[in-house]
């Protein structure tokens, strides 16, 4: 019956060619981004509270040591949350009508402990233990980002596989030990980075990096030294990459 | 002198023979920008209408080492150098057993490259094209054989490519409009 | 249902702590409301979910329990709870273990608890516990789940309603005045047998208030026969200590001293420790067995005899009258003249280190024979202590004293305490029909059991993981059981019970040191009591051996009986039937048969064929009178003609999953026949049960099946004097591999764990595997889907057969993975989610397995798992029963990722163990030292048959065991390079004897 | 191929226009399709919804609803899988393989065989995603970037099960499709409304026909016959080392490749003939599919059947004379342990039953032939059984053994991918030409040169 398409079809055809390449690598692209975008891992997002805790003011303007709050994080595997009791332990005698602090009172006078919303959160099947890392003098920052500078907690990076593994393959980029002060033991050179900031002295690239909570890329000096530390404190690199070092 | 008027003269013919001696005549006569239609693929009329062409075949040979190449190189990398696992004490890079998906990347792209390839250099898909203009161009895929000499050929003389392809024997000579 | 009432109580709850609010809630109008219109079960069910909420309270931070859910974000926020006050001793994430002592059947085993976050998740053997020694049993490992069993009872109940403390006590105490007006002569109290000194006190003390009263002990499996045995012989009740390490040759009369006799886990040690074979230490004991039925103790002699019951007794007379003590019986036909002479010159020539051992089913002569004979030949390896019971009686009879009391209505109070008479009674007593003649009757109980629901009252009773108490254990020592966890639901003591009954109520703990107060092994000596608990044991209570002569007059009783002969006997997991709705021990493949899920009446291969019977057919069982209808189980090993029922099954009110389970023999258990008697018949009834094992191959060595496989290896240890190796012959050509493996592997410098096995110790008693199961999650799936070969356990016993069906030698080899250097799982898996690790563990990834199950097609061991379903949540047909549940979310080891639906799971060598070791060492600077990982199967197995460690290290105890000649490795053919080895099975038995 | 042959593929007088019209009519005279077609379609729909429910309850379930077990991993799921593969085979083999053996009777059968190829690979893929214990993570099989850096295990049979299956699909589609053009085109142009002319305009990519065209498309298209040929091998034989890799006795065996190709091309012609025998009947296409092409399909089969019995033998054989313990029993027990009567049945079904093939009476004889195919067919799944199986029953440890039992729940599955089978194949044969037109003139030139010059030549003669 002669010609049954217009002209036009044609490049309708050419336009469907292209369209089969883009709009599914433009899917994939787009799925990938998203799954790394704080959508997905809530990096920087902070929760509601019962109350609005400041590691800032804490941590950093008033400089009490993270271990007087998270007792247990060079000894076990978790860190720690604080009991009501440790709160009040100063809030019974300052702050002790404000306002904002009344949910932490309610759970003093009712003995109903404070439900936290949960920030940093590792799947069930990973087993991370504080204590091991601190004693490696890895400071806290490392995962969790600036925690000096947060006025709400928010999750500091994006717990991946590949972001762990990073570290549990190489551990010679981020182990370091403080030249300033060679005979502190990895567990207060660990904790130590805050006080450094708040007395301001001078802050090696490193730690300017930890402090501001970003990725840090070690030198070649810096990695030789690692190496050192690492063959000193008897660390397994292959073993620290297997599964079952996180996973059981 | 060609002429913009028509895409082109179409004769038809009811044998496949025919054809291939109306084409090599053309040939002969001179003319290049034409063109041969049939139901089925007919042996000679390529050479018949002057045209040659392997390109087919090299595409679908590089698409085949890429295949290969990439399969390998992805096995290698996965398994050898991005995340090296110790299965069962076998080796981290062992081309027997990377032999398989090497071997079936090595298909899967020659084959691709192959059909991309053959639609590509047919300007396919191209649901419009002058020729169906052609009257009875629509036997061209069932029992009918057509010769088309274009308007873009330089020797290309509406009156004078009539006279020359009527007198091929042809059924009839048509012209197809643009 | 009543919706406000139910979130009213929800609010109330989440309040306080669980294990006050139950206790005032269950007075509240709304809850007796709620729980009206509310099934028991569903009712269960968010009572449930309290402890959930409470759980999460007290442990912060995560703990493994939601299983594999995957990473993704839709999921609801998750909620930090942290303490009010923290208690001083409590470091999070650590947990802390408690010596106590397990009395869930009887006398204490001492043991150390673990918790995590107040909550028990373990139970370990206390080394220091002479019943231990750091081993423990199947069923003492599996006393965890019993204090979590979703169907334990858990609220006082007046004829079946919801009631409260107050109100049952009033009424008690009210009734209680009444009784005393004429001192109590209508009442009685029922308990199971005393081996709590302070229970002893109250005992007197209530009876000194009411001195009419009876108290009477009642259990199914008691020894009485051995008490009038001992009365035979020595004119008094005194109770053997067998010292197996000083016994070179031992004859067991019908005993299974291995494992079920008091001290069988102390007993299992001495014994094994004399097996151990080593190149230096080639001396081992000699173990003659004359049997009735296959135990664990037959099939680890060198010499066994299957004879039937009766002719137990013949054969303990002649060897009495052998060894030159007055007694008249012959020789039963059944046991072969040459056998027995070269036993008594064998016994003879040890002289002093021989022993005699009899059964506690068997018949009083043959426990005064054995008396006689042990001390004839001078035995170093007994002694006679004081019984251990505090008020040991005919237990029977008083229980047929207690029936009559009931006929003639002269019983109008009865206190029933942890006993289950209705179920467990003989069945001649018709104790059930004559207990409604009791006006008042009050049951104290873990369970809603049989007997709960004929009495007006029921108390839930603790669990001893929840109460303060004391108990002796086989030696006279005496444990302090304290609690690790308030009692969950509204349960008493026994003791607290008594003492509120008698108008002084008090917390178990002042009962129990006050009683101790008023003892001088500590006395108002704190630091005394501080060390007894600490220690797990009162130091210096072990009961003194007494001086003791034998004169009996040895008269056969029962030999030469004629026919078929008809044996009762407690079964290996759930003994009385008091275990019958825990799903460890139901699940667990009992020793020799793997029989799970199930009883049936066991008779020989040759009886089968003469009463032309198959395995599974039903048959009707006649004894005196009585018949019930069960399935034949046809096990090698048997005596022909006997009949061997096993107690404890075909409850009725036993729990979700202990209900209708297997076949109820005390029907035909009479007070005059409770072990042994002939006179029973067997018919084919028409029709099968289905029974279900886990092993359901009669593999005997030397047949089809076995036919050139180089499965279990055993052997003389003669020849292994001369050649060491010769268990080990060298392959004629070594096959090598065809790969090399990668460097970093070859040249990894660190840890190097490895396992052996030495197949001499292992008694196969199963303790490993209950172990495993409550160290790694593991799940029970219930009998059809065992049937259809999908039990989970980790750990397996492997039995196999030798020589011919009717007395076999019997081989045991405990299956784990092999954790192989060229594991066969690893390269077929498509996503690598097995493995290998650097330390040379075959690594199982949980969340990587999408479950194509080639791994395990591939596994030449075949000890990989697979969820078919997601039975960790009680799929398909355990629910409730799985950790999914809430109590049982409770019972969970926070270390182990719990499973979800289709991942392939096996034994890890508790790598949670090892890293947590090895954290611990990196943090203080040093390496692991040998034995500090010790792995769940290791730490129970009684006779300490496993050795786990570094095999780099060339000191270790395990790297040691690798270096024997007699070390090998299974199927070692295709070069898979297990990492777990066994040591080959050496007996020593009398070349005197040809067998 | 001599002529004399190559007449008889084609019966009957023919021109150009009626093998076109015979072939393009049921496609474009939808009243073709009678009350065989209708009862046809409805099995397969019920199959498909089968199919469906089957698929739901275990993905809601687990796989515990299946029969599989510890020890036996893989049931009926694995032997579908193969099983349906195998019977792809036969598609590629009848248009690749015979086309560069320049075997011209392929081309009455070459679409409907490559259509049956893609039904069946259809139905086999699902099988391996299916009996993941977790298939709503089976994509980790494919490699792709994650930020768990985690790759496929490239060393696993699986693995190449994914590429080997995948890429036989998209290769077998790719050719199918391929052939089609041309005739999509004659459709294109001899259709009566302009939506089905423009519906297949669409498909037929503008095809013209022109020579230029031809030259290209025949040389892309021996190329792709070429590529599919090793291909096929190659697939199998990967299906096969997903036993032959492992250590089991039974599987651990080098023998398997070749002897499961074989089986496969024996199982897919025996479905070809199962196929082709109603429908050359139904629409009238015994021109075109003669009794010829029949005759040589039988004739392959008795090849390939030969072949496979071989195998059998020297599996046999070797498992005796390794004088490997658990190799020989695995056999003994295969012939008389608790599966006996299923080693001894397939014996019989790809053994026996096969050799009536020797005699042409026989071949010519359509019911035999048909109850041959069927007998084969269960035949072929049988020694998947038999392989998967009896080997994991009874493997190294006695103390580890088992038994299998199959439930409803796999047999759904089975019975529903038969029904997806039919289900697409009688789509396909509605509205796609089932026989390569353009081909078929072309053979029609070739042995009887142009038809209507022949025919004036005979009305020329009487003319005198």
């Amino acid at each position: 019956m002669g010609q049954i398409f217009s002209p036009t079809t044609n490049t309708l055809a050419k336009l469907s060619i292209y369209g089969a390449v883009v709009v599914p690598l433009g899917i994939l692209f787009g799925g990938s981004a998203i799954s790394r975008s704080p959508y997905n891992t809530n990096v920087g997002v902070t929760l509601n509270q019962p109350i609005p805790f400041s590691h800032k003011h804490h941590a950093n303007e008033l400089g009490i040591d993270c271990r007087y709050c998270h007792t247990s994080v060079e000894k076990t595997a978790f860190a720690g949350v604080p009991p009501t009791h440790t709160c009040m332990s100063c809030h019974s005698q300052i702050w002790t009508n404000s306002p904002i602090l009344e949910p932490l009172r309610q759970s003093w006078r009712s003995n109903e402990p404070l439900i936290w919303n949960r920030v940093n959160k590792l799947p069930e099947f990973v087993y991370f233990n504080h204590s091991i890392h601190i004693a490696r003098g890895i400071s806290c920052n490392q995962c969790h980002g600036a925690i000096q500078k947060m006025q709400v907690t928010s999750k500091g990076f994006a717990f991946s596989m590949k972001w762990c593994l990073d570290c549990h393959r190489e551990p010679e980029k981020y182990l370091y030990s403080d030249e300033a002060h060679p005979n502190m033991t990895p567990q207060d050179q660990a904790l130590s980075l805050y006080k450094k900031i708040q007395s301001g002295v001078e802050l090696t690239p490193r730690e300017e990096a930890l402090k501001e909570g970003l990725p840090y890329q070690a030198t070649a000096a810096e990695i030789e030294k690692g190496k050192e530390l690492v063959a000193k404190l008897k660390v397994k690199k292959e073993q620290l990459a297997d599964c079952w070092t996180c996973h059981r | 002198m060609s002429d913009t008027r028509v895409y082109g003269l179409m004769a038809e013919f009811d044998d496949p023979e025919d054809l291939v001696v109306a084409s090599q005549r053309a040939h002969d006569a001179g003319y290049r920008e034409m063109d041969a239609y049939s139901p089925f693929p007919i042996h000679g009329l390529d050479d018949a209408i002057g045209f040659k062409d392997s390109k087919v075949q090299w595409m679908m040979f590089w698409g085949g080492v890429i295949g290969a190449a990439a399969g390998f190189a992805l096995q290698a990398y996965a398994n050898g150098m991005d995340y090296p696992i110790n299965v069962g004490g076998r080796p981290f890079i062992s081309w027997p057993y990377f032999f398989p998906v090497t071997f079936e990347s090595t298909i899967l792209l020659s084959s691709f490259a192959g059909v991309l390839g053959m639609l590509g250099l047919n300007g396919l898909p191209k649901p419009y094209h002058p020729v169906f203009n052609a009257p009875r161009f629509d036997l061209a895929t069932q029992d009918r054989f057509f010769l088309c000499i274009e308007a873009k050929d330089p020797k290309f003389e509406i009156d004078e490519t009539a006279r020359f392809l009527e007198g091929l024997g042809s059924l009839s000579v048509e012209e197809v409009p643009h | 249902m009543n919706r406000e009432s139910k979130e009213r109580i929800e609010e109330q709850l989440n309040g306080k702590p669980l294990w006050r609010s139950l206790d005032e809630l269950a007075d509240k109008p709304e809850f007796h409301q709620y729980l009206q219109d509310e099934f028991p079960l569903q009712a269960k069910a968010w009572l449930g979910k309290m402890d959930r909420r409470s759980f999460i309270r007290y442990a912060t931070g995560t703990l493994a329990l939601a299983g594999l859910a995957g990473g993704c974000r839709w999921r609801p926020q998750e909620k930090i709870v942290p303490y009010v006050k923290q208690p001083e001793d409590e470091v999070l994430g650590v947990p802390v273990s408690f010596a106590t002592a397990c009395t869930s059947r009887g006398p204490a085993i001492g043991i150390l608890a673990t918790s995590h976050e107040n909550r028990p998740t373990k139970i370990e053997g206390n080394p220091g516990h002479p019943a231990s020694l750091g081993g423990t049993d199947a069923i003492t490992q599996a006393s965890l789940y019993d204090l979590y069993d979703p169907d334990r009872s858990q609220y006082i109940r007046n004829l079946g309603e919801i009631s409260s403390w107050d109100s049952c006590i009033f009424a008690i105490r009210e009734m209680l005045l009444k009784q005393r007006e004429n001192g109590g002569a209508n009442v009685r109290i029922l308990s199971g047998t005393i081996y709590s000194p302070t229970l002893h006190q109250q005992k007197q003390a209530l009876l000194k208030m009411l001195p009419q009263a009876k108290w009477i002990q009642y259990e199914p499996v008691t020894r009485d026969m051995a008490r009038q045995g001992a009365v035979i012989a020595f004119g008094q009740d005194v109770q053997p200590v067998y010292h197996f390490d000083k016994a070179d040759r031992i004859v067991s009369l019908d005993s299974d001293f291995l494992m079920s006799m008091p001290g069988s886990v102390r007993y299992a040690k001495d014994f094994a420790d004399r097996r151990r074979v080593r190149e230096d230490m080639t001396e081992m004991n000699r173990l003659y067995s004359v049997a009735s039925w296959p135990t664990v103790t037959s099939a680890n002699a060198d010499h066994h005899l299957a004879v039937k019951p009766s002719d137990v007794e013949g054969f303990a007379l002649a060897l009495a009258s052998a060894v030159g003590v007055s007694a008249q019986g012959s020789l039963p036909a059944s046991v072969p003249r040459g056998w027995f002479d070269a036993m008594v010159a064998d016994l003879k020539a040890n002289g002093s280190r021989s022993l005699v051992v009899p059964g506690l089913h068997q018949s009083p002569v043959v426990h005064a024979a054995a008396h006689a004979i042990n001390q004839a030949l001078g035995s170093q390896a007994v002694t006679y202590i004081e019984p251990i019971e505090a008020a040991p009686t005919d237990q029977m009879k008083d229980l047929a004293g207690l029936v009559e009391d009931m006929k003639g209505k002269r019983v109008e109070m009865l206190l029933i305490l942890g006993a289950n008479p209705v179920y467990n009674a003989p069945a001649d007593l018709n104790f059930k029909e004559y207990l409604s003649n009791v006006l008042f009757k009050v049951h104290l109980g873990n369970y809603v059991d049989e007997t709960a629901g004929e009495c007006i009252w029921h108390i839930p009773e603790t669990h001893y993981l929840e109460n303060w108490s004391d108990a002796k254990a086989f030696d006279g020592t005496v444990s302090i059981v304290q609690p690790l966890v308030e009692p969950l639901y509204a349960g008493k003591s026994v003791h607290e019970f008594i003492a509120a009954m008698m108008g002084e109520p008090k917390l178990g703990y002042d009962i129990i040191r006050g009683y101790w107060q008023s003892q001088e092994q500590i006395g108002a000596s704190e630091e005394k009591w501080t060390i007894a608990l600490n220690e797990g044991l009162v130091a210096g209570t072990a009961s003194p051996a007494k001086q003791v002569t034998a004169n009996p007059r040895l008269q056969p009783e029962a030999s030469g009986a004629k026919g078929m002969q008809i044996l009762f006997l407690p079964d290996a997991t759930i003994w009385d039937g008091r275990f019958s709705n825990n799903a460890w021990l139901q699940e667990l493949p009992k020793p020799l048969t793997t029989l799970t899920w199930d009883n049936a009446a066991m008779i020989a291969p040759a009886t089968a064929k003469d009463l032309k019977l198959d395995q599974n057919d039903l048959v009707n069982i006649t004894f005196q009178g009585r018949t019930i209808k069960m399935p034949i189980w046809i096990q090698p090993g048997m005596p022909a003609d006997t009949v061997c029922l096993h107690l404890g099954f075909g409850r009725t009110a036993a729990g979700a999953l202990g209900n209708e389970v297997g076949f109820d023999t005390y029907a035909l258990r009479t007070s005059q026949a409770p072990s042994y008697s002939p006179g029973v018949t067997i018919a084919k009834a028409g029709g099968i049960h289905q029974l279900v094992a886990t092993q359901n191959h009669h593999a005997v060595s030397g047949s089809e099946t076995m036919d050139g496989r180089d499965v279990v290896r055993s052997g003389l240890i003669d020849e292994y004097k001369k050649n060491p190796k010769f268990l080990n012959p060298p392959k004629d050509e070594e096959p090598d591999a065809l790969f090399e493996k990668p460097k970093d592997y070859q040249e990894y410098d660190g840890y190097k764990w490895g396992m052996v096995i030495d197949t001499s110790a292992c008694i196969g008693c199963g303790a490993c595997v209950t172990a495993c199961q409550s160290e790694n999650n593991i799940p029970i799936v219930g009998k059809s889907q065992v049937q259809n070969g999908r039990e989970m356990h980790w750990i397996r016993i492997d039995r196999y057969f030798a020589g011919g069906e009717d007395q076999p030698d019997t081989l045991f080899q405990p299956m784990t993975c092999m954790q192989c250097e060229n594991a066969p799982c690893e390269p077929v898996c498509p996503v690598g989610a097995t493995v290998h690790s650097h330390e040379g563990l075959n690594q199982m990834v949980y969340n990587r397995c999408i479950g194509t199950r080639y791994c395990s097609n591939n596994c030449p061991y075949k000890v990989r798992r697979f969820n078919f379903y997601k039975f960790s949540a009680g799929q398909p047909d355990l629910d409730p029963g799985n950790y999914d549940y809430p109590s049982l979310q409770l019972m969970a080891n926070p270390d182990v990722t719990v499973r979800g639906r289709g991942v392939m799971e096996k034994c890890t060598y508790c790598v949670q163990r090892i890293s947590a070791a090895r954290i611990e060492a990196k943090k203080a600077g040093r390496d692991v030292k040998d034995g500090e990982i010790v792995t769940a199967c290791q730490q129970a197995c009684p006779a300490k048959a496993i050795a786990f460690g570094n095999i780099a290290d060339a000191k270790s105890e395990v790297a040691k065991q690798k270096r024997q000649p007699h070390n090998y490795t299974l199927l070692d053919n295709l070069l898979t390079v297990p990492r777990t080895s066994y040591l080959a099975k050496l007996t020593n038995p009398n070349p005197e004897i040809k067998s | 191929m001599s002529e004399a042959s190559g007449e008889k593929l084609i019966t009957g007088v023919h021109d150009f226009a009626s093998i076109g019209g015979k072939i393009d009519d049921i496609v474009l005279d939808q009243k073709r399709h009678g009350l065989n077609w209708q009862l046809a379609f409805a099995a397969g729909f019920l199959g498909v919804n089968i199919l469906l429910i089957a698929v739901c309850w275990l993905l809601f379930m687990g796989v515990g609803i299946w029969g599989i077990n510890i020890p036996v991993g893989w049931g009926f799921a694995i032997i579908n899988f193969v099983w349906w593969i195998g019977i792809g085979h036969a598609g590629t083999l009848i248009s690749a393989i015979l086309l560069l053996t320049r075997q011209r009777w392929r081309n009455s059968i070459n679409r409907f065989a490559e259509a049956m190829t893609i039904f069946a690979v259809m139905c086999a893929g699902m099988f391996p995603l299916l009996h993941t214990g977790r298939p709503w993570v089976a994509y980790w099989m494919l490699p792709y970037p994650n930020w768990m850096t985690l790759w496929p295990q490239f060393k696993s049979p699986l693995v190449w099960d994914v590429f080997a299956v995948t890429t036989y699909f998209t290769v077998s589609v790719i050719f199918w499709y391929v052939g089609l053009i041309p005739d999509l085109a004659t459709l294109r142009d001899k259709a009566k409304s302009l939506l089905v002319a423009r519906i297949f305009g669409v498909f037929s990519l503008g095809w013209r026909g022109s020579a230029k065209h031809w030259v290209r498309y025949e040389s892309a298209y021996l190329i792709l016959a070429g590529l599919s040929t090793p291909l096929v091998l190659s697939v199998h034989s990967i299906v096969s080392l997903d036993f032959a890799i492992s250590q089991l006795p039974g599987w651990h065996t080098t023998l398997f490749p070749p002897y499961f190709v074989a089986g496969a091309v024996y199982a897919g012609f025996a479905m070809v003939l199962l196929l082709v025998i109603p429908i050359r009947a139904w629409y009238g296409l015994k021109d075109l599919i003669t009794m010829r092409h029949i005759d040589w399909m039988c004739k392959i089969m008795l090849a390939t059947g030969l072949i496979v019995s071989y195998g059998y033998m020297t599996e046999a054989f070797y498992a005796w004379y390794s004088g490997n313990p658990y190799e020989w029993f695995m056999m003994k027990n295969r012939m008389m342990g608790p599966y006996w009567p299923f080693y001894w049945s397939l014996i019989l079904c790809n053994g026996l039953v096969p050799q009536l093939l020797w005699f042409p009476k026989w071949r010519a004889n359509l019911p035999m032939v048909f109850g041959i195919c069927i007998v084969i067919s269960i035949g072929m799944w049988l020694e998947r059984f038999i392989i998967v199986v009896t080997s994991l029953v009874r493997d190294s440890l006695p103390s580890s053994w088992g038994m299998y039992y199959p439930t409803f729940w796999d047999y759904a599955t089975f019975a529903g991918t038969l029904g997806f089978f039919t289900f697409m194949m009688f789509l396909f044969v509605r509205f796609v030409p089932m026989i390569n037109a353009f081909e078929m003139k072309d053979l029609l030139y070739k042995f009887q040169g142009n038809p209507r010059k022949r025919a004036d030549a005979i009305s020329a003669g009487e003319g005198h």
